[in-house]
């Protein structure tokens, strides 16, 4: 056996349609911010492994980037979590249904 | 000239929309700008060369270039189709803002600007010789319409507006589309240039012919009518079955027909059948009626579906009847009408139960009820009963059997306008008819004259018109 | 063969960790298993020369945003568990279905490409002055545009959970704070709706603010 | 790797550098100021730097297209005209947001945001790279997130922020694993090296087909097209009125803008697949728009399932993928942002008035005390239906010539049906405005909002103005669709 790119790239896929299901499947915004960091990390593995395929530098600062908007998302979303859980007791994204008709 | 006559109602309508005038004020104005328009038709038909084909061409770029430099353009022009649709239009707006003013609509300044921006519309897409243009007035005559209806018009206004609404636009958005396609497939939207080279293409032409029959209305696409007829105020109505159903015809007239030639006459069958379905179906139906207005509806359902049978015929006397029968028609309508919202104005009500006896000691109510039911019956030696007979003359040659039950249709129309004159003018005076109602005032006679005058002039010289188309 | 072994261990351990975070009921649970995650995926990161991105993924990642959840939670406490109530089977089932569409989808893409060796690259490949070089020349404008990003998000951090007394003149009601009518439910509406969006309980469903059912 | 230093083009981000420098100005300042003299001032520093910006991108609109930053940027004037239509669209958001007393608290970080997300989108609406188009898609998200939620004390307000931060970052993380998908099947990040990169050999590797399948996915959450719009209605609803018209406006045109640059520059040789994938978006957007439209009875829920039909039609202008389409596509996203804020101001009047948010019923019979403002909704209503003579008919028509240029005539017949079904949702807001049975409402608070008149009227200006005259319009479009298609 050989591991070369493929195989990186199989974990990332797997690693994003975690994260993907872990999205549609739990309620908790704490989870759901969670799955999404799982889903950013298996992209993040996808760039870094063809960066190193290709033996391209770009990759890389994209994953650096990616970790600091991730950061970002982190924290407007904790943000989020914390106003409501200061106005409200349940945190639970489908009892979320003042937005709804 | 033409765009004088374009333009007129429009700045009409502004001036009386933004003119914080009384209502005595607004009405005079707004009359007064339909009148003018009709004394600008007026002078059009003198000045109009019976053998000059398109006259009064304005031709003006709009939008410059539309992509695959298919540029569309302001380009209207008169001939004699256009010329007698724009009079019937100018005659039916001036008749319906002296019949509004005359029962006295609230909010006038809105009511008598959409009049007028309904006009505007209507003549400038019977004059249109741009596809976009066209449909821009195709489409922007419906909006004060179904501001008119929405808002003035009767208990069931609101479901008949959607109704109005939604079966009208399938029909236009398909006809967009296909206005869309042929543009770019063509390099251009302009009329004269589209028709000088024939096009053969199925869908194009049913998307066209869906449109124009939908607001015809074509036997089954009524589905619209009978909510919207009864649901309107009188003049809007008045219209819809006078001015605006005729702009159906001329859509098959002057697109559909003449854009997809061979494809037209290979679906002739299609649409002969269904108009006479239709001209059988709706004589019927006017049978059954309870009330005034119904009765009128679906004559006019008839009526259409006999001019789409003159139309697609495919010769000289057929498409002759129709535009003759067109005018005709337009006329007729109007005036039953206008008539039919007097009375709702006296009694309250349309229903024949609950009427009667309008000719007892009315004379001028009998007299003018008389001429219109006459004309719209087809009275031999008026001017209708020329109109059919071409038609008929056409649908003969088109083939035997059309033209006997097209016949039959007509037989069917003298029965039901029979009883309905019978039914508002004899007998007693009905339960809804107050006692001691009053016989038509000036103010009435001097909306019904005009149009009795007019139905007189087309039966005493029907070559003015035939002449000219 | 080392190089394997690392390989199948840490893509083992993140897979699991990762499925740590959806699958448990706890929230702290879930923060510490992508804790795991990320080490694993670091790992995965030095197999790829990308030496930098490992120590940053651990410093960054593992080190500071994960602290700040453990951070909320714990200062969520108990809010932070998910509610016991289940979503319907179908739901599950179709991210189910969603999720393996993706990894499907992937998977063959990558049996389709005929990758080959890889470039040979040196060994300043992913070493801190290439990716610097890299930041402050090339990239130069994502570097400003990142960096400006981070400050709006402390920005709207502090704009958002700052505390903040309402300041609110007496009597005044805030736009929003009104009774809202009760949803019309009907068959349509409720296949639309599942149709339409994944993430609401069904129409007609506790309402809770309101007590309506 | 070209790691050598490269030239840094100040021209090239002028409009961001002015929006960032306000922005943080404002933040600086606002500190040391009391609230309502903060809000008043930070609002007139937008409007001018809003202004500035605008005029930057102005002024190089006819330049010819360059590339800056090592191909990370392309400034052409397809960019300048989407960076424009987002300036003007963030100028009228803090006029529509001036009248807002809720706001004061937070006038000053509500404007800092504003600006900062324009800044994004206006670097979105350039780049020529997936990591630019990353960095400035998630710059200007995180801005919105924040403003949707910026009324703290409004749970709804928070609720549509969450959710719209999950569901975003959920797009953005699959625009990420397109953009590295297609990364490993070129080799490269930029987009013009991208389409070098695959100009020769199998054009449909199955790896680059994933990647740009994902990288719509990403792109149709941005651009709320179905079946990604779940979003929509919760943010639009729970957002602040000005942000929601800003949203409404601005974040659609740049994510249209950037789906179409993506798709020509990067992959035009797939443009047979990828046309498909897209038809597939726009019927999902004709019907779920549609049906999710017509059973709504809150006006901002209307219009944001509104918002998701008209991606269809939008989408069809992207699909055709010609210069024709591009010139459709920059003229009905110019009278869509119209359209859209001032039908959005007049909901915020009508809130204002009321106190909370409006019901279609709330308009019931409001046409008859506001008559100039409920005309101007009317013409809103009727230019999203697609009448003539408002710049909606002449957009809907323009953008389906462009399909049936390129051969996609049943995209065309697909928007005609939506468009009728629409007009039954629309034209409910004309009926209840002028609803003669309706009691005349009575206005709750006084209400005089000379600024919201004035974004109605210029707004209403725009959507009548370019229906009837719209040569201008078409003639700035081709310059700016002619400079993506060179």
């Amino acid at each position: 056996m050989h591991v070369g790119v493929a195989w990186f790239l199989g974990v990332s896929a797997v690693l994003f349609g975690i994260g993907l299901y872990g999205v549609f499947t739990r309620r908790s915004p704490i989870i759901l911010l969670l799955s999404v960091e799982i889903m950013l990390n298996g992209s993040n593995l996808a760039l870094i492994s063809v960066a190193r395929y290709w033996g391209e530098q770009s990759g890389q600062v994209f994953a650096l980037v990616v970790m600091a908007v991730a950061a970002s998302e982190v924290v407007v979303g904790l943000g989020l979590v914390v106003a409501m859980a200061r106005r409200r007791a349940d945190l639970d994204v489908d009892s979320l249904t003042g937005l709804r008709n | 000239m033409t765009s004088a006559l374009i333009f007129l109602p429009l700045a009409g309508a502004l001036a009386v929309a933004i003119l914080p005038l009384p209502r005595r004020l607004t009405e005079g104005l707004a009359l007064l700008v339909t009148l003018a328009e009709c004394a600008l038709g007026a002078a059009a038909l003198i000045g109009f060369d019976a053998h000059g084909g398109a006259q009064y061409v304005e031709n003006h770029g709009w939008i410059s270039d539309f992509g695959l430099n298919a540029a569309v353009r302001y380009h209207v022009s008169m001939d004699g189709l256009s010329l007698f649709m724009v009079l019937l239009t100018a005659v039916g707006i001036a008749a319906a803002a002296g019949a509004a003013v005359r029962l006295g609509r609230e909010r006038p300044r809105a009511y008598f600007a959409l009049l007028l921006v309904l006009e505007f519309a209507l003549v400038l897409l019977f004059t249109a010789q741009d596809m976009v243009l066209f449909y821009v007035g195709w489409e922007a005559m419906m909006i004060p319409l179904y501001v008119l209806m929405g808002i003035w018009g009767g208990a069931g206004r609101r479901a008949a507006t959607m109704q109005f609404i939604v079966y009208t636009l399938v029909g236009s958005l398909l006809m967009l589309v296909a206005i869309a396609t042929l543009g770019v497939t063509a390099h251009t939207f302009d009329l004269p240039a589209l028709v000088a080279r024939p096009h053969e293409s199925t869908w194009l032409f049913l998307a066209f012919a869906a449109a124009f029959c939908i607001k015809a209305p074509l036997f089954p696409l009524h589905g619209w009518l009978p909510s919207a007829y009864r649901e309107s105020s009188p003049e809007v109505t008045a219209l819809l079955s006078g001015v605006i159903s005729k702009a159906g015809a001329y859509g098959l007239l002057r697109f559909a027909v003449p854009l997809f030639p061979s494809t037209a006459h290979d679906w002739r069958w299609l649409l002969l059948g269904l108009a006479l379905a239709g001209l059988l179906y709706g004589s019927l139906i006017a049978f059954r009626q309870p009330d005034a207005r119904g009765v009128m509806a679906y004559s006019s359902l008839g009526q259409m579906n006999l001019i789409v049978i003159g139309i697609f015929a495919f010769n000289v006397n057929g498409s002759t009847g129709a535009i003759f029968q067109m005018v005709n028609h337009g006329v007729v309508s109007v005036a039953a009408f206008l008539l039919i919202g007097i009375v709702e104005a006296r009694t309250g009500t349309d229903l024949l139960a609950s009427l009667g006896g309008l000719a007892n000691g009315r004379p001028m109510f009998s007299t003018v009820f008389l001429i219109a039911a006459l004309w719209a019956l087809a009275v031999p030696g008026s001017s209708v009963f020329v109109s059919e007979l071409y038609i008929l003359i056409g649908a003969f040659q088109q083939a035997a059997l059309l033209g006997a039950a097209a016949a039959l249709g007509m037989v069917l129309a003298a029965m039901y306008m029979l009883r309905w004159y019978s039914a508002l003018a004899h007998e007693d005076d009905g339960e809804r008819v107050p006692h001691g109602m009053t016989d038509l005032r000036p103010g009435e006679l001097a909306i019904a004259v005009p149009l009795i005058l007019l139905l007189l002039a087309l039966t005493a010289y029907p070559f003015g018109v035939m002449d000219r188309v | 063969m080392t190089y394997d072994i690392v390989f199948v261990v840490a893509s083992a351990l993140a897979i699991i960790s990762a499925l740590g975070v959806i699958l448990s009921g706890n929230p702290f649970h879930s923060a510490l298993a992508l804790i795991g995650n990320l080490v694993a995926l670091a790992a995965l990161y030095l197999l790829l020369q990308s030496d930098f991105l490992a120590a940053a993924q651990v410093i960054v990642y593992a080190g500071a945003v994960m602290i700040m959840f453990l951070f909320v939670i714990a200062y969520l406490g108990g809010r932070a568990t998910e509610p016991v109530r289940a979503r319907p089977w179908w739901q599950t089932l179709a991210a189910l279905a969603a999720a393996v569409a993706v990894v499907v989808e992937v998977g063959f893409a990558i049996e389709e490409q005929a990758f080959g060796d890889g470039a040979s690259v040196s060994e300043a490949f992913g070493a801190p002055q290439a990716i610097a070089a890299s930041f402050l020349g090339r990239y130069v404008l994502t570097f400003e545009a990142t960096s400006v990003l981070l400050l709006i998000a402390a920005v709207g951090g502090v704009t958002l959970a700052a505390h903040r007394p309402a300041p609110r003149e007496e009597g005044a009601v805030s736009a929003f704070e009104i009774e809202r009518p009760a949803p019309e439910v009907s068959l349509q509406a409720e296949v639309v709706d599942a149709l339409t969006r994944f993430d609401v309980v069904r129409a007609g469903q506790v309402r809770d603010e309101d007590g309506e059912t | 790797m070209s790691d050598i230093p490269i030239p840094i083009s100040f021209s090239a981000i002028a409009p961001e550098i002015v929006l960032l420098a306000t922005a943080s100005v404002i933040l600086v300042v606002g500190v040391f100021l009391p609230g309502e003299l903060a809000r008043r001032l930070s609002a007139a520093a937008s409007v001018i730097a809003l202004g500035a910006a605008a005029a930057v991108s102005a002024t190089q609109f006819e330049d010819t297209a360059r590339y800056a930053f090592d191909h990370t940027l392309r400034i052409d004037a397809f960019g300048q005209g989407g960076r424009m239509l987002i300036f003007v669209s963030g100028l009228l958001a803090v006029c529509v947001a001036f009248g807002m007393r809720d706001l004061r608290e937070r006038g000053v970080e509500y404007h800092a945001l504003l600006l900062a997300a324009c800044a994004g989108m206006s670097l979105l609406a350039v780049a020529n790279s997936f990591v630019t188009t990353f960095v400035a898609l998630e710059l200007f998200s995180i801005c919105l997130y924040v403003l949707v939620a910026i009324e703290t004390d409004d749970l709804l307000s928070l609720e549509g922020g969450l959710k719209y931060l999950i569901v975003g970052s959920v797009g953005a993380a699959f625009l990420l694993y397109g953009a590295a998908l297609a990364y490993g099947a070129t080799g490269a990040l930029e987009f013009d090296r991208m389409r070098a990169a695959l100009s020769h050999g199998d054009p449909h590797g199955v790896l680059l087909m994933a990647g740009i399948a994902f990288v719509l996915v990403g792109l149709g959450f941005k651009a709320n097209a179905a079946p990604f719009h779940m979003w929509t209605p919760d943010a639009y609803e729970g957002a602040p009125t000005p942000v929601t018209a800003f949203m409404s406006a601005a974040t659609k045109a740049v994510a249209l803008v950037i789906a179409l640059r993506v798709l020509v520059t990067a992959f035009p040789r797939q443009s047979d697949v990828w046309e498909i994938g897209l038809a597939g978006i726009i019927f999902a957007c004709f019907i779920a728009g549609n049906l999710g439209a017509l059973r709504q009875s809150n006006v901002k829920r209307l219009l944001a399932y509104s918002t998701v039909a008209h991606s269809g039609f939008l989408l069809t202008a992207v699909a055709a993928h010609s210069a024709l389409g591009g010139r459709a596509l920059l003229y009905y996203l110019t009278i869509y942002a119209a359209m859209n804020v001032g039908a959005f101001a007049i909901v915020a009047m009508r809130e204002r008035e009321i106190g909370r948010p409006a019901e279609i019923r709330d308009f019931a019979g409001w046409g008859y005390r506001r008559p100039f403002v409920s005309i101007a909704m009317v013409v809103f209503m009727l230019s999203l239906a697609g009448f003539p003579p408002t710049g909606g008919f002449l957009g809907k028509l323009y953008i389906w010539s462009a399909a049936v240029a390129n051969g996609q005539t049943y995209l065309a017949i697909a928007g005609a049906i939506a468009t009728v079904v629409g007009l039954v949702y629309y034209l409910r807001v004309p009926f209840a405005l002028f609803d003669r049975d309706a009691a005349v409402p009575a206005a709750a608070r006084p209400a005089n909002f000379p600024l919201d008149a004035g974004v109605t009227v210029v707004t209403a200006v725009v959507v009548l103005g370019f229906g009837i005259i719209p040569s201008p319009l078409i003639d700035l479009a081709r310059t700016a669709s002619s400079s993506l298609f060179g």
